[in-house]
Formats: structure tokens, sequence, C-alpha cells
């Protein structure tokens, strides 16, 4: 008896480890919005990743004969001044503008959780120093330091991200503060400090789990915004080094051409919006998801 | 009085919220007529309907509610069929209402006069001058000191007495006919609650209107209701006059719900009944009548219809088939349950000692001249300010035994408490617990006590990170102090939950998917995972059903009795903390005015403030009620950064002499078991 | 108050000094001078190390770095190294411009946005999602058309289709109805960016309001809808909504690099560009310090009017 | 032998006056002005504007031929020693009084004063004395012969006369309060958004036709275009998209055209690997389809060139190789030069264009795998003057023949002391290139420079890419708009017809 009940113990005891995660994967498959995101999402990231594998033609392969096509059969994207297929350009464009997206998303999350965390949590002298450190970045021209990274770095997909990540982590840093601060003076904090948890305890199993919602919302912003930023930094020159497609600069490179080939920056826009409005479901899944309270 | 003309008569109403997970009926055909200017409470579990249906009167039932169908007349109109604007009319103007917590239901940004002038411009047509003049008026007839002063502040300038008489003028601007009252003293310390349900006794009287209150607290009905609604599931199963309800009730319901409270004469029960099973599910429809499956009386006819309110007398009808409800079934455990308690109340005037063990034993806690102060960080421009919270408190407490904490709110006690378990460092004086001072321990040193102390909040929902499941919350103290093999723990919160009387597949769970009860539960094994000696519990009942707050205080009395721990039990609930404890602490501004045997505190109080505090606590009795002289304390409490000099009760004492204004009295032994601090003491 | 502003000086310090050391190292760590800025494609060898001496460049960083400290602490903001302009001077004159497209922005997104945030808000409140959903896609579909690819557009039309509104012109503050047909292109554009944002926390603010007692208060006392969500939820709201304008005010002070370049504003943006362009240090240096002063200075007003606000916040 | 000329006013339109009200020209600036004194100027479009402030000895023709300006004559018995005659009664703006020979001899000594560290010094590197005999006469002696001197002293940078007072009067202010004695002085300037001159009456060949002319700083292409089509600009300074000039065209503007304003070229650094090798050189050459790109992306904007020097230099010449399109022989070569695989280099580059990214797809089917390294405008300009690039461009705007052959061929200049930034030392072409200099004879000098550049386009240290074509669009109704090879506008000329 005692032994099979050990057993049962630890059988339970190793499923229910696993348990949580996968109920609330399930409750994010379960959400209406997150599916639509995620059907969205996920086949453009698909075809962001497999476009090596697809029947596309190469997107820097020039030709001059025939430029500025509309849409048609053969070109769904239609081509742009010096004849390359913009469907694929878009596709490998997109490729990019996902990687600067997610990478900024990623490095503001992550960031902001630190830095936001050590700030809120610990307060004071340490508190303050990150709060003036943000402060100077935060009051600081994001352009002047996104040329200046670039004027050091070279151009590129590094330096453009570094860029914009440094522009937006103050923000990702203030906002993980706040909900730090408040969720430090909820009552199960204190009942944590009743058997005495460690700061390393407090800090990843009861504030970031609880602030992760938000900071996963404020990361979905960031990553569409951070797509868009691209396309400003490239209207200064200061993007992706051409002829390399980021759907930024290919919006870029089609605007004078508004006139005479609409599709060339119309069509790249779109997909930046798609992507923002996929991301904005599955953002607001992953809260749902996060959330216990929001299903019975 | 025409007492007798119907008022408002509300017809077979139905209020249902369209969720996306199914439609909760949450009015489900209420039926009552209330005359002009009645008092009628309505009663009933948190969850049975009352607010919706309150709210349905005004049509103000909030997104995704709607009137499904029914009538609901005033002086004959038919509101339902009234549009938005004339609706509006009657909102406010012939319909006054009267929320339950005043903190949050005033607009924190718009100064009192605007929000009382608003409304009064609004339905009587006056202008701005007029307005406020009136507004002042108002204020000074609900009994706010200064009404031209205050009008002007905004409404955290004022304390929650004083907003709650905010919300109750501005329901008596417009002179209504009906004044709705959801739960208006619920939010407020007893002494305040006892001058509001005055003020509105009086209202009532002066003005004629009709009130319809609703409340958890069968003291207030008792001390200030005429009828009484006693609602379950969506639907009134008994109303009365509140005598018959009281004296005869009918529904098992009633009945049992009578009975979870603490006796009102101080009988001490073993235990307090309660209502075991939870009330159904509103969002599936049930077949049979609404109470059967937590009904001891229930029959199989319960199971298959449902019930209609029948009348029992010419004012008193109930909704059950069984005449009489469990009044004959229960005659004989209700008599048990009733029985005194053997001797040790008694017994344990003669010392601090167990009935059991004939050795004096030594205090597991002793508080000497415990304090806390607050101080707030000093600005460029602004002088420091100290919060006295906690100001020099002596106690001491044996193994086993309960102490009562009382006092009003900001008194002091969650303070002691956060104390009590470093949680916060003192600014003075020790705490002992089982021979060590505790009061400046640091690092390892403290983490070896924590074991010893630990807490049951007030919120339990609150003081679970909504994040986790229930196997980790109860297993976080044995997690983090490392105690045992991971197996070993497994098995430890297995015990403890089944300890609490719950099923182990409530480990998978999480906080939001249990009951209030449950949730309570679930933090009292979470402080006892680490078999503490002492527990303190923060008002553990406060957020709790009447019905669900019987459970709870059995089962922490259970366990006090099997595991002998020592429990603080702080409480503004008077009868709870009779029933519970051992010995009484009564704390006014962060000191202890009276402590003692709680028997013989609560029989013969001392202190004129534990006087006026028993005397404002409604007996839920109405017999009792109707022949008690209810001496109300006058003011408000005095903030504790600015204390009033020498006794801190002076402001408020009806006994107070120069002396007192003067002179801060100590707590001093009087008679044999009980210290008193005043100098009047008799 | 006093004290408030002083604690509030008193941060402002530090993060000053930071961004007057950070400026001052970023900007000379971008390779190239006002030299090589100047050279072009006809300037060269010693032509250039004659410039390089008329500019001081050849001084060691270390005292460039006392010189601009030595000044700062005169109060003054010097001459710009390249075209002995004062720097003062052409701060003045592009503030002024930067300064009203920034209010007007602010005030009509703010406009636009609380509008469309309240209703959204409302109508969530009231389960009708669709409206709300509706919204909140233009809000965003609005948010990420890239700025200079709108800015064209609207050219296109409201210039060349309809020839309602200049694409240029001087910037003339003697006339108000000129200046504001002058800037109406730029504000659309400057609008556009700001409305997502500050409409998305309206809504999330005002939807938190409705759902407080006092909202239901207010209903029961015969206020009508409009009324409430207008007077009480707004107010109540405008906390959060105030500090994301004020943000978003402090970020559009600083000049909108593209906007002011399509449109040719000569604001603090092109002022600050120009000077990066040319790597005239001095210049810079000093914008940049303007900026993040009105910058901080910006989110201390928001401060102090959020305090106004809401009476429980006190100094 | 001597070349003398005497210049009678061409042009003279009568004072616009008589139509009673003031004509004005609005005229698109693209950038933010940066002061107007020749010692220190720079940038085209300043340059623009005090080409109108200002008078040399000599000037240009909208042909880019010198014709005299201040000085009614000269001569020169040797390229050596220079004597002018000034015109007489000339005035100063701005009731500064008359010019006389002591102005000349004030800006020229301003320029070559190190106090001032003008960058243009050096042209007058070669003079050996300014002497001014007479208020009317100019002599300047230089240390060795140039047959070109005629460029220093024209209306251009150095070449402009400054009066000693205003100079003194403002100081450092003095950019922004330039005085010449031009038919146009600056009026009024604020700041990064419009400049406006109004005409000096009391110009030598009388007052100019339109009274004030008002420049607005418009820094967008696309933006000048739409200002121009919605009549809020009269001209757009600098429209280059061939797009945006169709539309224009399309739309009834006049496009107002300068070709051959200067010569691109895709230079290389020798010193970097497989790029010495002449071979590697021509097969690049052979790779791109250079006119077949731009017929592609901007037809208008550019034409095809095969030349470094521009066309309407009166020393250009034809006979230089030509390296059509031809990949099979840029193989071949490449296979020569020992990179049948071809190689991978760097370009620096400011901004990516359609056609750059379609010379890198021509270079990609031979093998050559041209990367791109983006870098900003002084950055850009940098790495060119030190020379530290592997392949770049360059844009070679020039009136004066020696201002290209001599900076970009001549080691003297080799990067980072010079324009040379190909290294490029070829002994035979320098000793050429020096001779033309010095030779007096016309005829003889034109030999020899076209020897210099057969010369060059054989060992093709530089591939002339494109000839930039210079625009600037005016409405219909402005007349005589005509463009110096130096992108300047001699407003003196223009006039509106409304
Ligand atoms: N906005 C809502 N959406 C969905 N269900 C609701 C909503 N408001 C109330 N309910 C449900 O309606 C039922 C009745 O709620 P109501 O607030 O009237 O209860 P109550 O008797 O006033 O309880 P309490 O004593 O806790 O105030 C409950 O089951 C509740 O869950
Ligand atoms: N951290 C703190 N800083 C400053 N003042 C505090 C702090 N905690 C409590 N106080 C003040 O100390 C006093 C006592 O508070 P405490 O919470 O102990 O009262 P309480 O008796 O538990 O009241 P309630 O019945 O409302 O829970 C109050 O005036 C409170 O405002
Ligand atoms: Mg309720
Ligand atoms: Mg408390």
């Amino acid at each position: 008896m005692d032994n099979s009940m050990e057993g049962t113990l630890r059988q339970s005891a190793s499923v229910t480890l696993k348990l949580p995660r996968f109920r609330s994967l399930l409750r994010l498959l379960r959400g209406r919005q997150s599916l639509i995101g995620l059907a969205i999402l996920l086949p453009l990231v698909a075809v962001a990743l497999l476009a090596p594998l697809l029947p596309l033609a190469d997107p820097l392969q020039t030709n001059v004969k025939a430029g500025m096509h509309a849409p048609s059969a053969e070109y769904w994207f239609g081509t742009d001044k010096i004849g390359r297929d913009q469907l694929s350009r878009t596709i490998s464009g997109l490729q990019t503008s996902l990687i600067v997206g997610f990478t900024v998303a990623l490095i503001t999350l992550a960031g902001g959780l630190i830095v936001g965390t050590i700030s809120g949590f610990f307060g004071g002298r340490v508190d303050r120093l990150i709060m003036a450190i943000s402060d100077i970045f935060l009051s600081f021209p994001s352009l002047l330091l996104a040329i200046a990274l670039v004027a050091i770095f070279g151009a590129g997909i590094l330096p453009v991200i570094a860029a914009i990540a440094v522009a937006d982590l103050p923000r990702a840093i203030r906002l993980q503060r706040s909900l730090v601060l408040g969720i430090k003076s909820r009552t199960f904090i204190d009942a944590a400090r009743m058997v005495s948890a460690p700061t390393r305890w407090l800090m990843f199993r009861h504030i970031v789990p609880n602030t992760l919602a938000p900071m996963l919302v404020s990361a979905s912003i960031v990553a569409a915004s951070a797509i868009l930023t691209e396309a400003s930094l490239s209207f200064l020159g200061l993007g992706i080094t051409p002829p390399e497609p980021s759907l930024g600069n290919i919006i870029k490179d089609g605007q004078p051409y508004l006139r005479e080939g609409w599709w060339i920056s119309t069509l790249p826009g779109l997909m930046i919006f798609v992507i923002a409005i996929s991301l904005h479901l599955l953002s607001d899944g992953i809260r749902e998801a996060l959330d216990p309270r929001s299903k019975r | 009085m025409s007492n007798d003309e119907v008022l408002l008569s509300v017809e077979d109403l139905h209020t249902h919220f369209l969720t996306e997970r199914g439609t909760v009926r949450a009015v489900n055909g209420v039926s009552f007529q209330l005359r002009q200017g009645e008092r009628l409470a309505i009663v009933g579990e948190s969850g049975s309907g009352k607010s919706a249906m309150a709210m349905s009167l005004l049509q103000l039932v909030s997104h995704p509610g709607k009137i499904v169908s029914g009538s609901v007349r005033l002086e004959g109109r038919d509101l339902l069929r009234l549009s938005e604007r004339q609706l509006n009319e009657l909102r406010g103007g012939t319909i006054g209402t009267v929320f339950q917590d005043p903190m949050t239901s005033l607009d924190p940004v718009m100064t009192i006069e605007d929000q009382l002038v608003s409304t009064i411009r609004r339905h009587l047509r006056l202008d701005r001058r007029q307005a406020s003049r009136r507004a002042v008026e108002l204020l000074r007839q609900v009994g706010i000191p200064d009404p031209e002063l205050r009008v002007r502040s905004y409404p955290f300038e004022l304390s929650g007495g004083m907003r709650q008489r905010v919300l109750i003028a501005m329901a008596l601007s417009c002179d209504p006919k009906l004044i709705l009252a959801d739960e208006p003293t619920t939010a407020l310390d007893v002494t305040i609650q006892a001058q509001i349900i005055e003020l509105l006794q009086q209202i009532s009287v002066t003005t004629g209107c009709a009130m319809l209150f609703i409340t958890h607290d069968l003291g207030l009905v008792a001390r200030f209701a005429q009828k009484v609604a006693v609602m379950y599931a969506g639907r009134i199963v008994e109303f009365g006059t509140v005598e018959e309800i009281f004296a005869s009730p009918q529904h098992p319901y009633t009945q049992s719900l009578l009975r979870t409270i603490p006796s009102a004469d101080g009988v001490r029960m073993k235990r307090l009944l309660q209502i075991d099973g939870f009330p159904p599910d509103m969002r599936l429809p049930i077949p049979g009548c609404s109470f059967a499956k937590r009904c001891p009386a229930a029959t199989s006819a319960c199971e298959a219809g449902s019930p209609e309110l029948t009348p029992r007398s010419a004012t008193h009808s109930a909704a059950c088939f069984v005449s009489g409800g469990m009044a004959q079934l229960n005659a004989l455990e209700t008599a048990s349950s009733r029985e005194p308690e053997p001797a040790p109340v008694a017994a344990a005037a003669a010392g601090p000692e167990r009935p059991d063990s004939g050795e004096p034993v030594r205090p597991v806690l002793e508080l000497r001249s415990l304090k806390k102060h607050f101080a707030s960080a000093p600005s460029f421009l602004k002088k420091r300010r100290v919060v006295r919270a906690v100001d020099g408190i002596d106690i001491s407490l044996h193994p086993g035994e309960t102490l009562g904490v009382v006092g009003e709110s900001g008194c002091g006690k969650s303070t002691m408490a956060r104390l009590l378990l470093r949680l916060e460092e003192p600014s003075d004086g020790s705490i002992i617990v089982e021979g060590v001072d505790i009061a400046h321990l640091k690092g390892e040193q403290l983490r070896a006590f924590r074991s010893k102390v630990q807490m049951v909040f007030q919120d339990p929902y609150s003081s679970f990170n909504p994040k986790m499941t229930i196997r980790s919350i109860i297993g976080e103290p044995l997690h983090v102090m490392k105690v045992g093999t991971p197996e070993e723990r497994e098995k430890r919160i297995r015990e403890l939950i089944m300890t609490v009387g719950l099923d182990i597949s409530y480990l998978d769970r999480y906080p939001n998917q249990l009951s209030g009860g449950q949730r309570q539960r679930i933090g009292i094994a979470r402080a006892l995972a680490l078999s503490p000696s002492i527990i303190v519990a923060d008002e553990p009942t406060s957020a709790l059903d009447v019905s669900v707050r019987a459970q709870v205080i059995n089962l922490l009395v259970e366990l006090r009795d099997r595991l002998g721990i020592s429990i603080v039990f702080i409480s503004h609930d008077l009868s709870v903390v009779r029933h519970i404890s051992d010995k009484i602490a009564v704390m006014y501004l962060g000191k202890v005015v009276e402590f003692g045997l709680s028997e013989e505190v609560f029989r013969h109080p001392k202190h004129p403030y534990t006087k006026a505090l028993l005397d404002a606590a409604p007996i839920p009795d109405p017999q009792l009620e109707k022949q008690r002289g209810i001496e109300l304390l006058k003011g408000e409490l005095p903030s504790p950064a600015n204390p009033p000099q020498g006794c801190r009760f002076s402001t408020r004492c009806p006994l107070a002499s120069d002396r007192c204004r003067e002179e801060m009295p100590p707590l001093d032994p009087v008679g044999d078991s009980r210290q008193v601090a005043c100098f009047y003491a008799s | 108050m006093a004290s408030y502003l002083l604690k509030k000086i008193g941060q402002l310090v530090p993060t000053l000094l930071g961004v007057i050391t950070l400026v001052f190292i970023v900007i000379r760590l971008i390779p190239g001078d006002a030299t090589s800025a100047m050279a072009g494609d006809s300037l060269s060898g010693d032509a250039l190390n004659a410039l390089r001496t008329r500019l001081g460049l050849d001084t060691p960083m270390w005292q460039q770095y006392l010189n601009y400290w030595g000044d700062l602490l005169r109060l003054d903001l010097g001459k710009t190294m390249v075209t002995g302009q004062s720097i003062l001077g052409l701060i003045g004159d592009a503030l002024p411009i930067t300064f009203v497209i920034a209010l007007l922005t602010i005030a009509i997104a703010c406009v636009i946005a609380v509008a469309l945030g309240t209703i959204a808000a409302f109508t969530a409140h009231k389960g009708k999602k669709v409206v709300d959903n509706v919204l909140t896609w233009i809000a965003m579909l609005v948010d990420l058309m890239p700025s200079f690819w709108v800015a064209l557009l609207l050219m296109l039309l409201f210039t060349l289709t309809l020839g309602w509104l200049p694409a240029t012109g001087p910037v003339d503050f003697g006339d108000p109805a000129a200046l504001l047909k002058r800037i109406a292109l730029p504000l659309i554009v400057l609008c556009l960016g700001q409305i997502s944002t500050i409409a998305r926390i309206t809504r999330t603010s005002v939807l938190e309001v409705l759902n407080e007692d006092y909202i239901r208060t207010a209903r029961a006392f015969g206020m009508p809808q409009l009324r409430v969500v207008f007077r009480h939820a707004l107010k109540n709201a405008a906390m959060p909504i105030i500090t994301v304008a004020g943000l978003a005010f402090g970020g559009l002070m600083n000049g909108t690099v593209i906007t002011e370049f399509i449109f040719s504003i000569p604001g603090i943006g092109s002022l600050l560009i120009g000077g990066i362009k040319m790597r005239d240090y001095t210049l810079v240096q000093n914008v940049i310090l303007v900026y993040s002063l009105l910058f901080i200075i910006v989110n201390m007003l928001t401060d102090i009017l959020y305090r106004y606000m809401d009476p429980r916040v006190k100094y | 032998n001597g070349a003398s000329s005497s210049g009678e006013a061409a042009v003279s339109s009568p004072p616009a006056s008589a139509s009673g009200e003031e004509k004005t020209l609005r005229i698109r600036f693209y950038d933010d002005p940066a002061g107007f004194d020749p010692a220190t100027i720079f940038r085209t479009e300043n340059e623009s504007i005090a080409f109108n402030i200002y008078s040399g000895l000599m000037t240009y023709n909208s042909q880019g031929e010198l014709v005299p300006d201040l000085a009614e004559s000269w001569e020169t018995p040797d390229n050596r020693t220079w004597t002018f005659r000034l015109r007489q009664g000339v005035q100063w703006q701005q009731d500064y009084g008359e010019f006389t020979s002591a102005d000349v001899l004030y800006s020229y000594q301003r320029i070559i004063d190190p106090a001032v560290a003008s960058p243009y010094a050096n042209e007058f590197g070669n003079v050996e004395a300014f002497e001014a005999p007479d208020p009317y006469t100019v002599v300047i002696k230089l240390k060795s012969p140039d047959g070109n001197f005629l460029h220093q002293v024209a209306n251009y940078h150095q070449g402009q006369i400054v009066k000693k007072e205003a100079v003194e009067k403002y100081g450092d202010q003095y950019m922004w309060n330039p005085v010449g004695t031009g038919p146009y002085f600056i009026e009024s300037i604020t700041t990064n958004s419009q400049i406006v001159m109004a005409r000096h009456d009391g110009y030598y060949k009388g007052p100019a036709p339109i009274g004030k002319l008002v420049f607005s700083i418009i820094k967008d292409d696309d933006t000048a275009a739409i200002a121009l089509q919605n009549g809020e600009v009269d001209v757009a300074m600098r429209i280059e998209k061939t797009e945006l000039l169709q539309r224009l065209e399309q739309a009834g503007f006049k496009l107002n055209k300068l070709s051959d304003r200067a010569v691109n070229v895709r230079m290389f650094n020798e010193s970097v690997k497989p790029l010495e090798d002449v071979r590697v050189r021509q097969a690049w050459a052979h790779a791109v389809d250079w006119a077949g790109n731009i017929e592609a992306t901007n037809p208008l904007g550019q034409s095809p060139t095969f030349n470094i020097l521009p066309k309407w230099m009166d020393v250009y010449t034809d006979d230089v190789p030509r390296y059509e399109y031809n990949p099979e022989k840029a193989k071949e070569l490449l296979a020569e030069a020992g990179y049948p695989n071809g190689f991978t280099v760097t370009e620096h580059i400011r901004q990516v264009e359609e056609s750059d990214q379609l010379e890198q797809e021509n270079l990609r089917a031979v093998g050559i795998n041209l990367q791109f390294e983006i870098v900003e405008a002084a950055q850009y300009n940098k790495i060119r003057n030190d020379g530290t690039f592997e392949v770049s461009g360059r844009l070679l705007p020039a009136v004066n023949p020696d201002t290209i052959l001599f900076s970009y061929l001549h080691p003297n200049n080799i990067a980072p002391k010079g324009m040379n930034g190909a290294r490029y030392d070829n002994p035979e072409l320098t000793a050429k290139l020096e001779a033309a200099r010095a030779e007096i004879d016309p005829e003889q000098r034109k030999a020899l420079y076209a020897e210099v550049q057969k010369i060059a386009m054989t060992d093709l240290p530089y591939i002339p890419m494109l000839s930039a074509n210079g625009y600037w669009p005016s409405a219909n109704y402005v007349l005589n708009l005509a463009l110096t090879p130096l992108s300047q506008v001699n407003y003196y000329e223009v006039d509106i017809a409304k």
C-alpha cells in the first residue's frame, strides 16, 4: 500500500509538472482570437522560412525589360522598376523584417524583464541609477543613436536591431518596473516572505509570471513598430542595406513610384499591417491564456 | 401613517447575464411588494442575485445582463417600459440609491459639492446657488460636521463613515420615495455602522420613504428591518416580517442561515452550524428546488418540482414543500450542537493552563511594549510625519489558547499581526515566541523562526499568486524551507489539503477556480504547512459569506483543538471573536485598552470603548434589539498620525474628564484576570 | 509643490549631465568630422587640413570637453562650428514651429484618439465587440502606415488633386490662417502616427474606469450615459492618457525628422539632422541638450498637470 | 600670343518696374544654406547663389565658356603673367562704393591668408604675386605657366571679389551678409526656410528684370515637384529623377536641362588586390551594361559616357578606348588576370541606387561579388579622401579640365593628399599633363590633353559610369533659364512672362 502510494505520488508529481504548461497551450489554442492570429502569422513565418524552397524567382534577379509590371498571374505582386519579382522580394523582406521585429521584441522583453524587475524590486539606489540611465536614453534622440550605431558598426541588420532596441528598451524597463511595483505590494508576496522565500524565488516565481502578460502584449506592439521603424530608418538611408530586401526598404524604394507602381510599396505595407494585426490578436490570446482567471 | 399603499410592486422579474459561457439566471422569478415607508431587508448568500435584482429595478444591470421578463411597478408605472430619459428622471429622483463601498462609490476627482449639486440640479431644477445651499443642508442633515467646509472636499479627504453619509445625502437629495441600499454598511466599522443604521432608520421615519436594504448581516436586519426577504439562487424563498423570520423561519435555508451565526446570548457552541455544499450553478437549469441538494429535509418532491412562494401567515410566505422546513428534523442535532461547552470557559479564568494539564505553562507568545511607528520620508519643506500604528502593546498568550483582537479600522491590528510575523521590524519592544525574542532576529535565525508563526490572510484571493496551482501554493513554504524530498513534500501537501477538508483533486486547480471558503481553507493549509505553534488570522472570514464563514471558523477551532496551536484571531466581528477566543484584547489607536478573558469582557466590559463597541454591534434577534438601549459613539476615529493627548479615547468618551485629556491611563489590572486602561474603569 | 519641483530639478541634474557627456562622446564616435562633411566632391588634402584647424577640430578631445563645459557654465550655447551662426538664435528660430506643430498634433490627436478610444471602450463595455474591434484595427492601420508614404499620398491628394493645401511655403506666424494651412498636411501625418497609441491607452483606462463603482453611482443618480462617460469616466481615466500624451509630446518636440524633411519645416528636427549631417559638434550637442531639457520639462509639466487633475496625488 | 576679348552686355532687358508690380521669381532651394563667403563657401546650391551676388574677373556663360566680367580685357604673353583691365564704374551693392583693383587684390590675398584658412588657397598655389599698378589694372604673376589660369579668376570660389569694408564690418558673420558686385544681393535669410535676394539696381549691366528672387528651402524632391506643379515655386532647383521629370514635362513644365553636368566614375583603390590589375578593371567595365542600366533606371537624369571629361569641354576627345557591354569578354579578361571564378570586393557607398543594384547584378553574372557598405555622407567623404576604400564612386564636376585631370590623375594628389583615390601614377601621363598646362598653343594643348585622356582610359583607374544631367524644371513663363556647367543660373538673364 505504502509503496504503491509512493509510486502514484511520484507519477502524479511528474505529470503535474507538465500539466499546467500543457494546459495554457491548450487554452491558447482554444481562444478564438489567438487562433486567428496564429492562422495568419504561422503561414507568414513558414513562407518566410521556407522561401528558398518555394518556387519563387530570385529576389535579387533584375530584368530591366520587365520593369514596372502591375500584379498579374505571372507576377503576383508585380515587379519593381528594375524588374525584380516583388512577390519573392516581399517574402524575402518578410524574413528580414520578422527577424528585426522579433529580435527587437525579444531584446526589449528580456531586457525589460531583467532590468525592470531589478529596478522595481530592489528600489533605492539601484532603482534611481537605472531610472536615471533610462531617462538619459529616453531624452536622447533615437535618430542620433541610430546614426552612430550604423556609422560605428556599419549598416546592416545588427545595427538596425540595436538602434531600434536601444530606443525601445527604456520604455520596456519602465513598464516592467511599474508592474513590479504593483505586484510587490500584493499580499501573496507577504505570504512568501513569511516563509523567508529568497529574493530569487520572489522574483521568478511570483513577480515575473505576473508581469509577463502585459510585457508580452507590449512586446507584440514593439515587434510591429520595430518593423515600421526599420522602414523609417531605410528612408533615412540607415536601414537594411539594399539589395537585401526588407519590408521597410521595399516600401521606401517604391515610394517614388507611388503613382506609376502603387503595388511596389503598398503590398509590403499591407504585409506589415497583417503582421501587426496577427501579433495583436496573438498577444491578446496569450494574455488570456496566461491568465487563469479568464477561463473557469 | 398611510403605510399600506403599495409603492413598489415587482412581478416575476427575470434578469439574466448572457455570458460567453452560458446564461446566468441571476434573478429568476422574483415577486414582492413594498409599501410606502416600509423597510425591507433582503438577505441571502453571495451570488444569490440580490444586487442584480436591485439593479434591475433601476435598469442598470451591467453588461451582459438583460432583464428578460417581468414587471416593476413604481406607483403603478411600469419601469421596464420607460424610456432612458424617463428613467433618468426616476434614478436619483424618485429612487435614491446607496451603494456598498463608500470608498469607491464617489467619483474621486470631483468634489462632494459637484457630485451633490449636479444631482440636485438635475432633478429639482434649482440653480447653482440654491443647489449648493441644499447640498450643505443635506450634509448637515446626515450629521456631517462643518458641512460648509466639507462640501468642498474631495472624497479622499473624508473618512469612510463620512463618505457613506455623503452617499446617503445624495440619495436623499431629491426627496425620493424609495431608497435602495445595497450593503450600505458592510465596508464600515461597527461604531460607524451603527451610526449609519441609526441615520437610515431616522430618515425612513421622518421622510416616510421606503427602503430596500440588502445585507449579509442578520444582526443589522434585526435592528433595522420591518420586513425580510430571503433570496436563494435568484429567487425569494421566504418573505415575512422581521419577527416572523427570526422567530419561526419556514424555509430550510433561512433556518440554516440563522444558525450559522454564533448565538446572540453568548452561549457557546462547540461548532457553528454550517451549510454544506454550494449554491447551484445558475448557468444550468435547476429542475427542482434550488436548495434541495443542500437541504437535510429534502424529499423526492424537492428534486422534481420547484416550490412556489406560498403563504404561511398573512404576512409570511415561504417556498418549500416541507412545511416547517427542517424544524422537526434536526431538533436533535441542534440540541447537541448548542450544548454549552463544559466548564473550560469558567475554568480558564483560573489561570494560564489547559484543563488537562496541571502544570502552569510558559506563554507561547509574549509582547512587551511592542511598538511600530511608520515615518514618512522627510522632504525639503515637509516635516516628518509619524504614524504610531502600534504604540506599546503588552500581552501574552498560552499554548492552545486563542487570543481575539478587536478594534476599529486603523487601530493597528494588522500592523501587530505583521510584526508577529516579522514582516515588519518593530520600532521598539520585544516579541517573545517560545522564550526567544524574535523582534530583531536576522538572516538564518529569522529563517528558523519562520516556521513557528504563520498567517492566514484576510482576503484569501489576493494572498495567492494567481499564476500558481494550489499544489505550489500549499507547497511553497515547504519548498522554500527545503523541507524533505519532493516526494515527501507531495505527501505533506496531500495531507494538508485533506486536513482542511478538501479533496486532493483540487491540487491542480488555480485559486480562481475555487470558491471563497475553499480558498480560505487553502490559506489555512498553507499556514499549517510548517507545523507552526502560532497562527495569526487577520480577519480570516470577513471576505466570506455567512454560511462559509461558519465552515472556516469551525475548521480553525477544530485544528486548534487537534493540533494544540495557538491562534491570534483578529476581527471586528464581535460575535465571531466571542465564539472563538479564550482571551480578548480590545485595541484603540495602537494601544490595548482592555485585555482579559473573553467571556468576562463580553459580559462585563469595563473600558468605555469596549462598552461602546459591544453596544454598536447588532444582535441577530429583533426582540433583543428592540429592548436594547444603544448608546452610539459620536465622532470619528482620530488619525494615528496625530493621536489625542492623554487617553486616546478621550475625544469620543462619554466619561472623559480633564485628566483623561492630559494623562494617558496605563493598562492596569482590574480584578484578577483583567487589565483595563481607564481611570474610571468600573 | 515647491519641494516637489526642487526634488524634480535635483533628479534632472544627473540626467542632463549624462546626456551632455553621452552626446559629446557619441557624436565624435561617428566617423568623419565637419571637414569631411564639407569636402563633398571638391575638397581634399591640404584644403581639409586648413579647415580642420579653422574649426578647432585638432584640439585634443579632453580640451574640447572642458571647453564645452566652460561654455555651458557661462550659459553660452556658442556658435555653430561650420556656419558661425548663434546656436541660441537657431534654436530660437526652430523651436516655435516645432512647438506649435507638436502642440497642435497632440491636441488634435488627443481629441480624435480620446474620442475613438472612449467610443471603443464604451462599446466594449456594452459588449458590442464589433465596433470596438473595427476601431482598434483602424487605429492600427493608421499607425502602421510609414509617415513618408502617407505624406506623399496626402500631398498628391490635397495639394495636386484637390489643390486645397500647400505642400511648402514660408512659415509665417504673423498670419495664423496661412500658417495653419501650411502646416495642415504635416499635422495630419503626425497625428496619424499618434492616434493609435493614445486611443489604445484611452480605451484601456476608460474601460477600466467604466467598471468602477462611482460610474454606477452616477448612473443611479440619473446622469445620462454620455455625460457619465465624458465627465466622470474620462476625467478619471485621464492620468495614463496624459502620461502617454506627454511622452508623445516630448517625442514630437524632438522634431520629427522625416516629416520636417518632406514638408520642408524649419524645425528642431531639421536643425538636428542638419547638424549631424555636417558633424557640427557644437550644434548637435546643444540642440540635444536643449531637447533633453524640454523633454524633461514636458514630463514635469505632465506630472504637475495630473497632480492638478487628481486631487489625491499630493506633492 | 595673347588672347583677348571684350565683353559687351549681351542681353539687357529693360527694368521691370514699368509694369508697376515688382516681379518675383520663386525658386526651390534644396538644402539649408551654409553661408556665402567665397573663401569658405561649399556645396553647389550655395555657389549658385554666390554666383549672382559676386562677380569675378571672368565668368561663365551657359555653354561653360569663359567670358569677361569685371575684367574688360586681359592679356598674357606666356601663360605666366596675366594682365587684366578692369571695367570702370562698377558699383558695389549696398552703397559700398566703386569697385577697383584694390578690391581684387584684397580678395585674392584674403584667400591665401593662412588665418582665413580657405580651402581654396591652393587654387592660387601657383601664384607668385598679385599686383595692382593702377585702380583699373591687375597683374598676376605665376610660378609656372598655366593655360587654364582664367578659370581661377572666374566667378567661382576664390575668383569672386569681396569688399574689404564689408568683410571687416561683419567679421565671422560675413558669410550671412555678403556684399558683391553682382546683379542681386541678399536681402534676408530666414533660418533654414527662405533666402530672399533683391535686385542690385547699380549693377554694371543695368538692373535685372526681376525684382526679387525668393529661394524656398524644400529638401525632398517629390515635394519640390509637387510644389512646382501647384504653383508654389516657379523654378525647382535640381530635380534629377526621371519619373518626376517626365511627369513635369507632361504637365507642361520646362525642364531646363544641363547636359553632362559631371561625369560619375567608379573609383578603384589600386593598392587593393585584384583591382591593381588593369585587366580586372577592364573586365569590370565590360561586365556592366552601363548604357542599358541608365536607360532602365534614369534615362533623363543620366546619359552614357566613356570618358572622364564631360563632352562640352573644348579639350574633350572621343578618341579613347570604349568598353562596350560584353560579359564574355569580361570573363575572358578575368580569367586572363587569374580570376576565372571572380572575386569579392566591397564598395563604400552612400545610397544604393537602382543603377548600383543593376551593376551589382551585372557583375554577379561574370563572377564578381560586389558588396555594398553604406556609409553616411561625411564618412563617405572621409573614406574617399583618406583612400581607405576598395571600390567607391566620385562625381567630377568642373569647368576647368585641369581640375579633373590633375586632381584625379596626378601623383601629387594621391590620397590622402588629394583626390587621386585610385593612387594612379603613370609618369607618361603625368609628363603630358604638365606639358599641356604650360603649352601656349591651343591646338598643341588640345592634342596633349587628348593623349592624356587616351592613356587614362586605357589604364582605366576610373571607369566613367555615366554623365549626370542637370535639370531645373520651371514653369513655362520663366524665360531664359540656362544652367552653366557648374549648375549655376545667371538670374540676370532670367525673366518672367506673365
Ligand atoms: N456582469 C456579470 N456578468 C456575469 N455574471 C454576473 C455579472 N454580475 C453578476 N453576475 C452573476 O449573477 C449572479 C448574481 O449576482 P449578484 O451580484 O446579484 O449577487 P449578490 O447577491 O448581490 O451577491 P453579493 O452578496 O456577493 O453582492 C451571480 O452568480 C453572479 O456571478
Ligand atoms: N506601511 C505603512 N506605512 C505607513 N503607515 C502605515 C503602514 N501600514 C499601516 N499604516 C498605518 O498604521 C495604522 C494602523 O494600520 P493597520 O492596518 O494595522 O490597522 P487595522 O487595525 O488592521 O485596520 P483594518 O481594520 O482597517 O484592517 C493605519 O493608520 C495605517 O494607515
Ligand atoms: Mg451584491
Ligand atoms: Mg487590518
